[in-house]
């Protein structure tokens, strides 16, 4: 993994957080270094067997068939959309909370943006008996819905956030402000890999039971590495964590030490991670408005919610606005990892538009039997935007399901002219 | 380190320094200018001012509005030198932000070119609440290539190695947080000042208080608990606020806040005149 | 299993159908027998895979620690809602859609009630690229919204169906009357243990994969058999599935030929089967209303829907309108196997009311982090009202996730006075 | 296997049988008892009664409607053998009805108490759509004993051993239902019906076709392809259903139902005409 030391990848990570945060970020990393990397009190494997008992896994690697044929290449759907809560989100979230647990924490926060990692965490939360709170931005309880409802259903108190325009960013800035004031009980369960050290690490290393899985299961089925891995990226989580077993299959020559017999260079695994393209990559420096999310391709470095990567962000510094059909993809920053690895070429970061992940999602639907979240959406449409740049054999991670997005997506389709047959109006009967 | 002389001048007298804090900007450009003015007539010995960035995580509601106020009305970092710049008080004013800001200003990625300019316009330090110790190396760096203070915040929770870290990089102030959480005004004041302040007692520094502080009697109870300062945001961005609300004159504003500076700042001294005569500092 | 000859169980079972489908029941018994029993061409190989792939199959059974401790038993729960498209439907579906494959017909139809068999179905048939059409009812479109969505997202027809009170039993007749008119090249994919031979049998079949795992998983983990299985019963797939494999745990001395060197019984598993009870176990003759579909408890031997079974029905043979707060319960009959097990004394029949199952309903949201169904509810109502009827170690089927229900659980619980802590005012915010 | 005299009867003159279908009840008791009788005098040599069940899976929704109506009115199993006895007709009446309705009539499960019932209002025979030949059994005892028709369906999928099953228990005459599908008028006639009478062409009973007819044209082409009798149902409660929407007089409803039985009828009678004579029966 690239964090060689202190919670920095190359330029970007560190812990820029209000002092009164401080120690109780000193804390988690002591809980992170002796639970989860040294499996102190058998916490990992307590958290594997949660995994598979409470979340359903390992999760399958299915074979896409009408996927293949249609791009002629191989492809194999990780179906994160299976695991408990119905999104990969709960890979994280149950292990921060039992994290939590185990440090003796008596309370749990979160910020939602899609509301997939706020019922995760309050899924997981009522599973391990911990009283919940979750803030989520008023535009995103707007158009999720079904997930406000979910995570209430969990015992969770849903705190809106109506400051700025209600997103993800402004429930992740009200969640430290709450943390800030109980961070002696509480513990901040962070949904993606984002924020000061030791989270973006942390989340990383829940998360990667993704690409743990995924690489096992495709030399099985497959005999082979993929020729890549493809995964939508919000704040990065399961793009990270689809990566993170990958990373090393740089194709780089091996090091004379890893040198079996022949010297034959590793297999090299293109990582590609596909932002929000939203509804164009400009962006209006005066009202501070980018209508997309794509930080990789177009973001700049700087300092936000505890971590120096990259940003959406005006010259003056001023975060801007990010704009996606899909919540969870609707957020200004993205993992310091993930920054580092674009910048040292080992991850080929991409965008797509909202039409085309609507196009995407109904694709997969009709296509595959399989209603994809909209953030997820976004990785297909860059297959198909793409057939050619992912090899003979690739992995699309399927982040998420749909079932969150459906109000959104009728909406959203009745509004376009989409280049996939959807006849909007047999959606009427039944409003 | 760097300690700019007229920081230090505030802190040499043998009175508590009343630090009032607004953000620049709120609720507009002409308006603001007239309250930081208002201020310094009502005994502010130094002036923190806030430049607003558009995640404030470290702001309570008040601040947080005040930011977005003084965002609307098109506040941003080169506007905010000129504001210092036009400014017509006396007292030493400290700028209020967040690193991001500090980070991108100028052509380069870093913070020597904010400083260079901050202390050109004549900004004696800076309070930067998301950078802790750990972070702080640059621009502790340009600061005192500038002859600027940077001042750190001590937080409740803030114990053992930590302190001793901040304590070697803190210059002209240490902000003591009073309690856990955002800033915002309150209506009690928290043992966990004392206690703060207890903990950092030896330091040969001096030690402001802030976070929730409302009523000149809060400023006394502060100072008699050996506070050498005060610092008040909240209570005093309330009463731009309700003015912008009400769509009072710029004076009339003015004058309410002039009258509550002058009643922390009385508080203040009052609370000086109960205790015990302060030592001499070097 | 008890289906000894012919398509029978004791009394139940049979072919009560048009002559003109006669025909297509005899070519389907045929497929059942050499795909399903025999696994020719490798039928039964290929689903498997396809269970796995793309279900999601193993799924978990899960040590429920909340619940064992409330009610001192320990308490596990099959994790059905787990499964592709949140329910023990897909079990089915892939099955009979990958069926009509082999058997060469190029059209799926199917009823379906709460619309967890008609996503199941669409998600399949999208799955293996046949276009389906799916009817369903105008009241059951109504308050299950969110699954019409899907079926019409993967790619599904839904045609509504307005005769009667538009649930279950008016769809499933619908249904047959397509298939009257399209046998030739179309298979009905039917939803449950119900219908003409050979459905009740392969449907259970299908589904019985579910104590297969079950049983396993509970030896593995209690390294016993379980005192009791609780699942609810609508048509009752759920249950054939959760139950197959116990079936013959009857604590019955085992014949001379099994016994192995002692002449211990067998373990008795008890098997219990919760309908629903609605608002009351009282009947409406007049009306021709049963305001429950406790067909086990209430019903009497009848003709329907192709099967002869217990059925909901006045003195004269009409079938009644069921009714229940869960669209999958609402059913006027139930599986001839079912009907038969309870009569042989093998399957105790139990119900409980619309109350108990939305109290049910909050109490494993909150407690366990698992929003079940409201069919799915019903069988934890039971173990509430019955903590001490289901022995030490008791499986519980989670048959379905609630996601589809959320709407009516926030109407259903505002209306009444629960004796579990929701605070409904929560609710609105976000609305 | 019983031969009931009167339907014999019908089949042994030298003309093909019109057998018109009315759901009994529908829209009301008197008015459909009026219905019935005027078919009568439109001609139907035969007539098929629907005793409505609430689930009428081979009905299409002509009939199905018509079936919620006659529910809705109060038809039950006791009032349709009332209504049977009540009736002034003087032609076979066939009931067309659901096994359940028939399984559950009387004291105990079974359908005896119903066919013994049915024999002693007077009707001739039954046709139970769900009742396939393979669960026949009891029933078909039942009609033996009391000497009623037990009348089956040969559907256009039906072929090979279990034509040959129905052929053994079929009795009073064969339903040769005209096309796959629910009952329903169409606008054509299916090139199934001359398939599925050639199927059983040497079969020694008469062969009615029914499902889909609707005009007089229809009934004569159906009779040229060699049927003995032509069954009409949703074509005639189609215009029970127009006059119960329309709030048209008993007498103005009778008096069309009539005058369609009657070009039905002619139309039969001219396939007749144009076709060879036809064999004699025994
Ligand atoms: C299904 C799904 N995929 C992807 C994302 C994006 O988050 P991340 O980039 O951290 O994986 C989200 C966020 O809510 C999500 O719900
Ligand atoms: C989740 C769930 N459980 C149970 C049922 C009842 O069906 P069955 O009794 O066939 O399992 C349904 C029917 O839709 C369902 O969706």
């Amino acid at each position: 993994m690239s964090d060689t030391h202190a919670g920095k990848f190359g330029p970007y990570g560190g812990q820029y957080v209000p002092e009164a945060l401080m120690p109780a970020i000193e804390e988690l990393t002591d809980a992170y270094e002796r639970y989860v990397l040294n499996n102190e009190d058998g916490f990992m494997d307590e958290f594997q067997d949660r995994l598979r008992d409470f979340g359903g896994r390992p999760i399958p690697l299915q074979y896409a068939e009408q996927l293949s044929e249609r791009y002629d290449t191989d492809v194999y759907l990780k179906r994160e959309d299976l695991l408990h809560g119905g999104a990969h989100k709960l890979n994280n979230a149950l292990g921060q909370v039992l994290l939590a647990k185990y440090m003796g924490k008596e309370r749990i926060i979160a910020e939602t943006g899609a509301g997939q990692h706020g019922t995760a965490t309050a899924m997981a939360a009522a599973h391990l008996d911990m009283p919940c709170e979750i803030y989520m931005g008023k535009t995103d309880i707007n158009r999720q819905r079904p997930n406000v409802f979910r995570m209430r259903l969990n015992g969770a108190e849903v705190n809106p956030v109506t400051v700025g325009r209600g997103t993800l960013k402004e429930a992740i800035s009200e969640t430290m402000r709450d943390w800030a004031t109980t961070v002696e009980n509480t513990h901040y369960v962070i949904g993606s890999v984002v924020g000061p050290a030791p989270f973006p690490q942390m989340v990383r290393d829940f998360q990667s039971v993704i690409s743990e899985e995924a690489r096992h299961q495709i030399e099985e089925q497959a005999g082979r590495l993929p020729d890549s891995v493809v995964a939508c990226a919000g704040g990065g989580s399961n793009t990270m964590g689809a990566f993170a077993n990958f990373v090393e299959d740089d194709g780089a020559e091996r090091s004379s030490a890893e040198k079996s017999s022949g010297d034959e260079p590793r297999d090299r695994v293109d990582l590609i991670a596909v932002e929000a393209g939203g509804s164009s990559l400009a962006v209006d420096e005066e009202s501070g408005v980018a209508p997309n999310s794509a930080t990789l391709s177009t973001g700049h470095e700087g300092v936000l919610h505890g971590a120096r990567t990259k940003l959406l962000q005006d010259s003056d510094g001023q975060i801007m606005e990010s704009h996606s059909v899909s919540a969870g993809l609707d957020y200004a920053g993205v993992g310091p990892e993930l920054a580092h690895l674009v910048d040292e070429g080992r991850v080929t970061p991409a965008n797509v538009d909202d039409d085309a992940a609507l196009e995407a999602f109904h694709r997969l639907s009709q296509e595959e039997g399989i209603i994809p979240a909209l953030e997820t959406a976004h990785a297909f449409a860059y297959l198909h935007e793409n057939p050619d740049a992912v090899g003979d054999v690739t992995i699309v991670n399927v982040s998420g399901r749909g079932d969150k997005d459906l109000e959104t997506v009728i909406e959203e389709t009745e509004k376009r002219d989409l280049d996939v047959d959807v006849d909007m109006s047999i959606f009427e009967g039944a409003m | 380190m760097a300690e700019n002389e007229r920081l230090q001048a505030v802190f040499e007298r043998d009175e508590p320094a009343f630090i009032p804090y607004l953000a620049a900007g709120d609720p507009d450009y002409e308006a603001s200018k007239a309250y930081v003015e208002a201020l310094a007539r009502g005994g502010a010995d130094v002036i923190e001012l806030g430049l607003p960035f558009s995640e404030p995580i470290a702001e309570g509601p008040t601040i947080q509005n005040a930011i977005v106020r003084a965002l609307e009305s098109g506040m941003t970092p080169d506007r905010f030198f000129e504001f210092v710049e036009e400014l017509d008080v006396d007292v030493p004013l400290v700028c209020m932000t967040y690193y991001n800001l500090i980070y991108q200003y100028g052509s380069e990625d870093g913070p020597r070119p904010f400083v260079e300019k901050a202390a050109d316009v004549g900004l004696t330090g800076l309070v930067v609440p998301d950078l802790p110790a750990e972070e702080a190396g640059p621009l502790r760096a340009a600061c005192d290539e500038f002859g600027l203070d940077l001042v750190f915040i001590v937080a409740p929770t803030t114990e053992g190695e930590r302190l001793e870290r901040m304590r070697e990089q803190v210059s002209g102030y240490v902000y003591v947080q009073a309690r856990l959480g955002t800033t915002g005004a309150r209506d009690d004041v928290s043992d966990q000042t004392d206690e703060s302040l207890a903990r950092i007692d030896d330091w040969d520094v001096p030690k402001a208080v802030g976070f929730g502080i409302k009523e000149g009697e809060h400023a006394a109870r502060i100072v008699r608990a050996g506070a050498d300062g005060i610092i008040v945001g909240s209570a005093l961005v309330d009463i731009v606020a309700d003015g912008a609300k009400s769509d009072d004159s710029v004076e009339a504003v003015a004058e309410r806040l002039e009258r509550k500076a002058r009643e922390l700042k009385d508080g203040a001294l009052a609370g000086a005149a109960d205790s015990e005569p302060r030592p001499e500092r070097t």
